[in-house]
């Protein structure tokens, strides 16, 4: 099993990096709960959570191949 | 069913005067058109502590941005009769002073364009996965936050 | 006492998208500048009856026009933040599909450029002494009325 | 006594002419009367009146040299 997670914005500097690739992602709150410990910057920061390019609102179940991106408060225009 | 046809809105760096003149001169032959509204988004030198901003570097999830732009497209389009519409977002470093947003409606009278326009501008910064990076005079960033 | 200084908004014939493109390049170098709003009004080949329209002939009451728009200038100024206006009215014959109304307004942030320019489209023609005479195909015309 | 009449629109039209000069006018009602009588269409448009350069609402005493401007509803932008 292989999630792709994609960073961006302020994000891509608090992990170092602009994409992870993580196995054995139950779903995305273990995703967010494993990334605040290896990341403690991450609880203080607000940010949205896409599952292949829709955004979800509570908890999804990731299977093989997806992919999640992580996304701080956007700021275009 | 109709095709569902995402268009590219990003344009790699600043998005010059003259392409501007020309999106506008495409529309002389579109007789039913009477307004046109336009909107430009500008790099701003703001000072921050004893620095400016020199530029914007702007990063966007594109993939889902052409998703949410062609879903807010459609919305737009159902709310109001206009006849044209057209968006561009820079991408990569904006000076200060430089444009970054161009959004372009049509319609046959005023109204239509005025607010699909202004409605336009305000999804655009509140939906579109877009990042400003605020690039300093000492070369120190910060990250832009829209109000 | 300031002086008054009326400004001319005039231009013979139709204004070219270049100008826009120049008008809008001026601006680069004001980086207190983040927003820019544009109208334009085009020049509709309206149906009437078995014609159509070729163009509008404008004319205007100069001097009373240029009074009247130092006052809504002033008011615009007083009513929001802007850093600049710049408004164009043609005289003289529009084809259909040209530009004869240009308002152009900046500000810091975005609201008082989109607000300013809304409104001084209502003002400009609602209040400014223009005329317009639809000249149609058959070389009839028609006096134009706003709503 | 000369009052320059400045002719806008489709008053043009109905007119003839552009500008008119008219002598012995006291005020913009007699003005009004007596180009409704010399234009009987004039009765059925609307128009508004500037004396000098200013729009005015009811009745406006005329002297020489004085310019009166008569205007149909504008049609700009």
């Amino acid at each position: 099993m292989n999630i792709k997670i994609l960073l961006f914005g302020r994000l891509t500097e608090l992990l170092g990096q602009n994409v992870l690739h993580l196995e054995d992602m139950a779903d995305t709150d273990s995703l967010s709960r494993f990334l605040s410990v290896q990341y403690p910057g991450l609880a203080q920061i607000n940010y949205q959570i896409a599952v292949n390019q829709e955004i979800i609102h509570g908890n999804r179940l990731l299977t093989d191949g997806m992919t999640v991106a992580l996304m701080p408060p956007f700021s275009g225009g | 069913m109709r095709e569902k046809k995402l268009r590219n809105i990003f344009v790699n760096g600043a998005i010059p005067a003259d392409t501007i003149a020309e999106s506008i001169r495409k529309h002389h032959t579109k007789t039913d058109i009477g307004a046109h509204s336009i909107f430009l988004g500008q790099v701003r030198a703001d000072e921050i502590g004893d620095q400016q901003v020199a530029g914007i570097n702007y990063t966007a999830y594109e993939d889902l941005a052409l998703e949410k732009m062609y879903e807010i497209r459609e919305a737009i389009f159902a709310k109001y009769p206009l006849t044209c519409m057209h968006i561009h977002h820079s991408l990569g470093m904006i000076a200060a002073g430089e444009i970054c947003l161009f959004v372009f409606t049509s319609s046959k009278h005023r109204k239509a364009a005025m607010e699909a326009c202004d409605e336009l501008v305000e999804r655009i910064k509140a939906e579109l996965p877009i990042w400003g990076q605020e690039i300093l005079t000492d070369d120190s960033h910060q990250w832009k936050e829209n109000k």
